[in-house]
């Protein structure tokens, strides 16, 4: 057992990620990463291209398995879980490139993350009731796409599609998001959108983001963790983190 | 099952199923390698291989008449031309296949599946028409007939060692062509990364079209070779496809070297049980061996382990 | 593919009143011209079989796709040179043969489906057809349930006696005791090699040459050995072979198989001209050894009851019709002429009987002689089997066998016999 | 369970295609067709389970399964085993040196009834089996390849190896399973003889009846949540699995849904044929299926029926007067439908006759005011 299982103890973190490594054929993606999540924070990452931002949610999520240390959700060690059980342990997380149901209509994807019926036989005799009828058009009232809600999902414009996306992780009513570039490809508008939704909705959860717009980093961000070559660089608010030389050098300094 | 042998015959049969193993093994090799190159770097589920491999046969064996009634004196050669132009005809079809049908497909692997069976119907049904439904045979030149004997039990047959050279030869080809010469690593850019690939200039259609014939081409060597050895029937082709598909998949698609190391052994573990149990166990055991490694290493032998 | 159907009577005619002028002038015709040979198709044909009056139709069901084709194509060929032999002589009955052919594609469902129409639907007089012992299995419920009559060509394990067909090729016994007898003596044999294709025909074969072989002639069995159908690889077994080193290879592999096995076999220095090894087979005919080529079989002896090179006139003139009618390259194997006799026998039955009725034909075939047959004389024997002498051929590097021994006596049939069980 | 009403089951599209083939399987047909053909039309309809079950597995699901032979197969061999029993009474067998086992056995030198066979004496047992074997098989091939992620073309190679490894058993065990004869010479059941016209009628309707049992439950799983979440895996599994779903237990679910559906129409294709034999089992077999299911719609669960028939009598025909023409026949149909028609059949009907076909319905007075479709036309309303 390495040192980083064993420094892995109960906190009161919502997540703690202690001595996290995955190598891939030697390669080291993530190295010894250890950081922690507070109730209803708000944790940016950023870092250069092949820093191994996503490869940490992934590890989190269970999309990865992590070759040593661990991940503890609410002191619940995730990386021996499957990702449906991390999900309902209450981790959501949403793609780079939106990941939506493309042959179901909005109003089918949000019900399909309505955390009910999740099993075979659940599903299979899944009722559609009014209360879930009320909960995914007030989802989809939240992501603004009530008006689209009997629309099939692959019609709806890149941007909505995020939103989309947003909506079936809002609907599980996760205590830890992820998001992966979350404004990635949007227009202006749709940003600022985004950002308002964001603070909506991250306003009784933790959240994790990953992003690379330093100023819509600045507008929400909690805490920003620096990686780079699968290590934490530096961490602290954004403003500081900005300061720091080391970051200017891999980073910002282009 | 050991018991009914004295150790000194158990030695002898182990060392005689170890050629007659070596042997399976060529002719596994030579029917998978073409299949790796258009499963394993294309995802092109061709199910009309075995039809390609048969269709290198009847080329053989059209030649071999041939050299027979016009050119006797050469016939002792006749085999090599026969391999030359088994592999245009099949590569030619495969052009030709991959044109009409297999480039409308590739963002379907499994339809190419279900396509790729219609043509191994018309394809039998082709023969069956032109060479008719009797299995023809193929005369073996004089040289190739007979056996070295090495030891009182273990003898090696000329054939079987041909085969051997051959398959040792277009796996050498093989493996030089994909990944040591540059056409073969634009190859590998194209199935890696196709839009990429275009944007840098390769013709990634030309490149599709030129290594689906490569594939096909080699099954046609495969196909005339075995005819060394076996027999040509139009519906020979069907026998080989599930033995083929596993040997690929079980080497782990992408890698030629693990089309190797599984064609070798699965071909040693059914040889030797063979010799014991008898060859209906022996293909039982072997398939159910495979299939069970497979659950449990889905990506095969041999792999690359890649971020997703 | 021939279809020589016609339409039977009956129909649209029929229901407008017109069937009955048709049939009265159609009597007026036969009262004038009736003889001995024409029978009134009343008396004939009572059960409803596709027999006008100068017709009657039969079918024939082989396998013209699927990998059986290749062993089937000569069997119909032999059958329709047989009805257009018969046809040429006046038919039956007064009556010219029609066939309807049928493809069994080699698939056994497929023989049931074409058989219950050719039963059903076209009300032929009699199916010549089947090939494989599981063709023959589907299709039996079939000739039971509506009373059809089957000719069966092939050699097969028997152990079957069905009062729905009549069995033109050897069954088991008659096949292999004479050979095995034969070759243990001629060879001064002691120990034997059993081989098979994995299926029915083999297995039943090798039990009762194990059983001749152990209990009758006293000698040994060394090892016996199957492979699955279609299986070409050899080498395990040839090693084995060399291992026990027996005096006689008893061999029962089929299809393609047969090919890669005999070119193996060659390839790993068995001789079987010179070396001390004898190799018989019971299911190597002249049409197989086309596939597997003259050279690679050459010095392998056959036991059945039929080759090409037979010496006698029947067999002469067989094999100058045969090659007029389908080429002078054709061969003939022991099939191809057991389904030639079954056309020939339905004839005779039919003509003995007076009727086309399936149980009349049923009840006269026993005692049916055959003086012109191509492998001399044959009887039909009460199990619906021929009496028949079994031969012992040596296979030629051309392709032909060379007949080396024949049986004096008919072999009788016995489908179930004692003691081989 | 108020929600589960039968408008919320079927849009009026699907009434009307159930009505039609309805009126197709047990008027037209049994009206227009002697009883040899109506026969030919069940056996074909004994593939129609299979290609039900595959539009579940694979059209809905993505499973690509080359080995439904084998559940097929399971499910004809189960009842041909039984009934098999029945035939081998020792009065019937009293010439073989065993009377009172299966002949194949008695020809393979079996003396004793294997321990396999007892209970298949029992027709419930044998009942039981004909719906448990292939399901509980599926379910451990599933449980390995799923839990493990094997999908796509892997799972297709590996049911493949799968359907050879079972062949090569059955005919290498013939004295246990009749080898490639199969199992033959099938008489009565219960005493009740299964040669006669009579029962061919019989065998042709309760074959019907539980193919619509069949579409039922698939209908009713296509439009459950499960079905959205089949179709939701199609294009987006990983999605699926952080909606927080065990994507692995829905795909053993419908490969053992399909495994029951293909050993019912087993069974009823060994009491209309009157024997089983291994040709069901291997890899060709499998694969026409697909071709079944393809050329019908994978799609459509209606499609799959017509599909099943429509190629096998397209079959029959040019079987039974162009042979040779069969297979270029066959071979150019599946290039054709996969390259011009993916979703075959029922996609044509889709995409051509559907819309004329809806405007007529908006007039009919018995379907005016049925949905035209299931998804929440009424019920998305917020209270």
């Amino acid at each position: 057992m390495s040192a980083a299982t064993a420094r892995a103890t109960n906190t009161d973190f919502v997540l703690a990620v202690e001595g996290l490594t995955v190598s891939f054929e030697g390669f080291k993606a993530v190295d010894d990463l250890s950081f922690y999540v507070d109730e209803k924070e708000i944790r940016v990452i950023i870092g250069p291209n092949g820093a191994g931002k996503t490869t940490v949610l992934d590890l989190i999520c269970g999309r990865t398995k992590a070759t040593e240390g661990s991940v503890k959700f609410r002191n619940k060690e995730l990386t021996t879980l499957n990702e449906h059980e991390i999900v309902r342990a209450g981790v959501g997380r949403k793609f780079q490139t939106p990941s939506i149901y493309e042959d179901l209509t909005v109003f089918e994807n949000l019900e399909l993350c309505y955390p009910r019926g999740r099993n075979v036989f659940g599903a299979l005799f899944f009722k559609r009731d009014q209360k879930v009828i009320n909960k995914v058009r007030e989802t989809a009232e939240m992501v603004n796409l009530l008006d689209q809600i009997e629309d099939s999902a692959d019609l709806l414009s890149h941007g909505k599609k995020q939103w989309l996306e947003i909506g079936m992780l809002l609907i599980q009513d996760p205590a830890l998001l992820m998001l992966d570039e979350p404004v990635a490809g949007m227009s202006v508008t749709e940003r600022q959108q985004t950002a308002e939704l964001l603070r909506r909705i991250t306003a009784d959860r933790s959240v994790i983001v990953i992003e690379h717009d330093m100023q819509f980093v600045a507008e929400i961000a909690d805490h920003v963790t620096v990686m780079h070559q699968g290590k934490i660089l530096a961490e602290g608010t954004a403003e500081k983190v900005k300061q720091d030389p080391k970051v200017i050098e891999v980073y910002l300094g282009h | 099952m050991f018991s009914d042998y004295s150790a000194t015959e158990l030695g002898s049969i182990f060392a005689m199923q170890g050629f007659a193993g070596l042997i399976l093994f060529a002719v596994f090799l030579l029917m998978a390698l073409g299949l790796a190159i258009i499963f394993g770097q294309m995802g092109v589920i061709n199910m009309a291989h075995g039809e390609f491999m048969i269709l290198g046969a009847y080329i053989t064996y059209l030649t071999s008449n041939v050299f027979a009634d016009y050119f006797p004196a050469l016939f002792g050669g006749y085999f090599f031309v026969a391999m030359v132009l088994a592999f245009l005809a099949a590569a030619a079809l495969g052009a030709l296949v991959e044109w009409t049908v297999i480039r409308r497909l590739y963002h379907r692997p499994l339809d190419t599946l279900l396509a790729t069976w219609g043509l191994s119907l018309l394809m039998q049904q082709s023969y069956r028409s032109i060479f008719g439904a009797r299995e023809v045979g193929v005369e073996v030149p004089d040289w190739m007939a007979g056996s070295f004997q090495v030891t009182d039990f273990v003898e090696l047959p000329v054939n079987g060692l041909f085969v051997m050279c051959i398959a040792v030869a277009v796996t050498l080809a093989v493996y030089l062509l994909m990944f040591r010469s540059s056409w073969g690593s634009r190859v590998r850019a194209v199935v890696q990364n196709r839009p990429m690939a275009g944007a840098v200039g390769i013709n990634t259609a030309k490149m599709d079209r030129m290594t689906f014939a490569l594939g096909c081409g080699i099954a046609g060597i495969a196909g005339s070779a075995f005819t060394m050895i076996g027999s040509t029937g139009p519906s020979a082709g069907q026998d080989y496809i599930v033995d083929t598909f596993l040997v690929v998949v079980f080497g782990g698609a992408a890698s030629i070297l693990g089309t190797v190391a599984s064609a070798f052994s699965i071909s040693q573990a059914q040889s030797t049980m063979e010799f014991f149990l008898g060859g209906s166990m022996a293909k039982v055991l072997t398939l159910l061996t495979v299939v069970i490694i497979l659950m449990f290493r889905p990506q095969g032998l041999f792999t690359l382990k890649v971020r997703k | 593919m021939t279809m020589h159907k016609q339409l039977t009577t009956g129909g649209a005619t029929e229901r407008w009143g017109l069937g009955k002028l048709k049939l009265l002038a159609a009597s007026m015709v036969l009262a004038a011209s009736a003889n001995a040979a024409t029978p009134p198709t009343s008396e004939v044909n009572t059960t409803g079989l596709a027999v006008t009056d100068d017709t009657v139709n039969v079918g024939i069901l082989h396998s013209v796709t699927g990998t059986m084709a290749l062993s089937e194509e000569g069997s119909v060929q032999a059958e329709i040179l047989a009805i257009e032999q018969i046809n040429e002589m006046g038919g039956v009955l007064g009556r010219q043969i029609e066939y309807i052919q049928e493809d069994g594609a080699s698939d056994w469902p497929t023989f049931a489906d074409r058989s219950s129409k050719l039963l059903r639907r076209d009300n032929v007089a009699a199916v010549f057809g089947c090939w494989t012992s599981a063709s023959r299995k589907a299709v039996l419920p079939i000739f039971e349930q509506y009373n059809g009559m089957l000719y069966y060509p092939t050699f097969y394990e028997g152990l079957e006696e069905s009062p729905n067909v009549i069995y033109t090729g050897q069954e088991a016994t008659q096949q292999i005791l004479a050979g095995l007898n034969w070759i243990a003596e001629e060879k001064d044999a002691e120990t034997f090699y059993l081989l098979g294709s994995d299926y029915i025909w083999p297995r039943t074969s090798n039990k009762i040459a194990r059983k001749h072989i152990e209990d009758v002639l006293g000698l040994e069995v060394v090892g016996e050995d199957y492979f699955p159908l279609g299986h070409t690889q050899f080498n395990s077994s040839i090693n084995r072979i060399r291992l026990k080193k027996p005096d006689v290879v008893f061999a029962s592999v089929v299809g393609g198989s047969n090919v890669a096995f005999y070119k193996q076999l060659e390839s790993a220095g068995i001789d079987l001209v010179d070396g001390d090894m004898s190799l018989l087979t019971i299911s190597v005919t002249e049409d197989e050894i086309l596939g597997i080529g003259g050279r690679n079989i050459e010095g392998a002896y056959a036991a059945m009851k039929y080759f090409q090179s037979l010496d006698n006139p029947n067999n002469e003139s067989f094999v100058k019709a045969f090659k007029e009618r389908w080429g002078e390259d054709s061969v003939i194997g022991d099939v191809t002429q057991a389904a030639y006799l079954g056309p020939w026998l339905w004839k005779a039955a039919v003509e003995k009987a007076g009727s086309f009725d399936v149980d009349k034909v049923r009840e006269a075939s026993p005692g049916i002689e055959l003086e012109t047959a191509p492998e001399g004389y044959v009887r039909i024997h009460e199990n619906h089997h021929l009496w028949s002498k079994t031969r012992v051929g040596e296979a030629q590097r051309d392709g032909q066998y060379k007949v080396v021994f024949e049986t004096q006596e008919l072999m009788e049939p016995d489908p179930f016999p004692e003691g081989y069980q | 369970m108020s929600n589960f009403s039968l408008s919320n089951l079927m849009t009026r599209q699907d009434v009307l295609g159930f009505v039609v083939l309805a009126l197709i399987l047990l008027v037209v047909l049994p009206l227009s067709l002697d009883v040899m053909r109506l026969n030919q039309v069940g056996k074909y309809l004994s593939f129609a389970f299979v290609t039900v079950g595959l539009v579940l597995c694979w059209g809905y699901g993505g499973i690509l399964s080359l080995g439904q032979g084998v559940f097929y197969g399971l499910g004809g061999y189960a009842l041909a085993m039984f009934l098999k029993l029945e035939a081998s009474s020792p009065e019937n067998t009293s010439i073989q040196s065993t009377p009172g086992i299966p002949d194949f056995m008695d020809w393979n030198q079996i003396t004793e009834l294997p321990w396999l066979w007892e209970p298949f004496h029992s027709f419930g047992f044998s009942l039981l089996a004909i719906l448990l074997v292939p399901t509980v098989l599926a379910y451990l091939i599933g449980f390995a390849m799923f839990k493990r992620r094997v999908s796509g073309v892997y799972f297709a190679i590996i049911t493949q190896a799968i359907s050879s490894i079972l062949t090569i058993l059955i005919i290498g065990q013939q004295g246990y399973t009749g080898g490639v004869n199969g199992i033959t010479d099938l008489q009565t059941l219960m005493g009740w003889s299964i040669r006669t016209d009579y029962a061919s009628y019989v065998f042709y309707f309760v074959g019907v009846a539980l193919l619509f049992v069949c579409l039922f439950i698939a209908q009713f799983i296509t439009k459950s949540k499960l079905g959205r979440i089949l179709v939701a895996m199609r294009g987006q599994e990983d999605r699926v699995r952080f909606s927080g779903y065990d994507v692995a237990n829905f795909k053993i679910f419908v490969f053992c849904v399909g495994a029951a559906f293909a050993a019912v129409g087993g069974a009823m294709f060994t009491l209309q044929e009157k024997f089983m034999s291994p040709s069901f089992v291997g890899i060709v077999p499998s694969i026409e299926m697909v071709i079944f299911c393809a050329v019908g719609g994978r799609l459509s669960i209606l499609g799959a029926v017509y599909g099943a028939l429509l190629v096998n009598v397209f079959r029959t025909v040019l079987g039974e007067s162009f042979p040779e023409l069969w297979l270029f026949a066959m071979g150019l149909l599946f290039v054709g439908v996969v390259l011009a028609f993916p979703d075959g059949l029922a996609g044509v009907y889709q995409k051509y006759a559907a819309p004329t076909v809806d405007r007529f319905l908006d007039k009919a007075p018995l379907f005016r005011r049925w949905p035209s479709s299931t998804s929440h036309s009424e019920p998305i309303k917020a209270s």
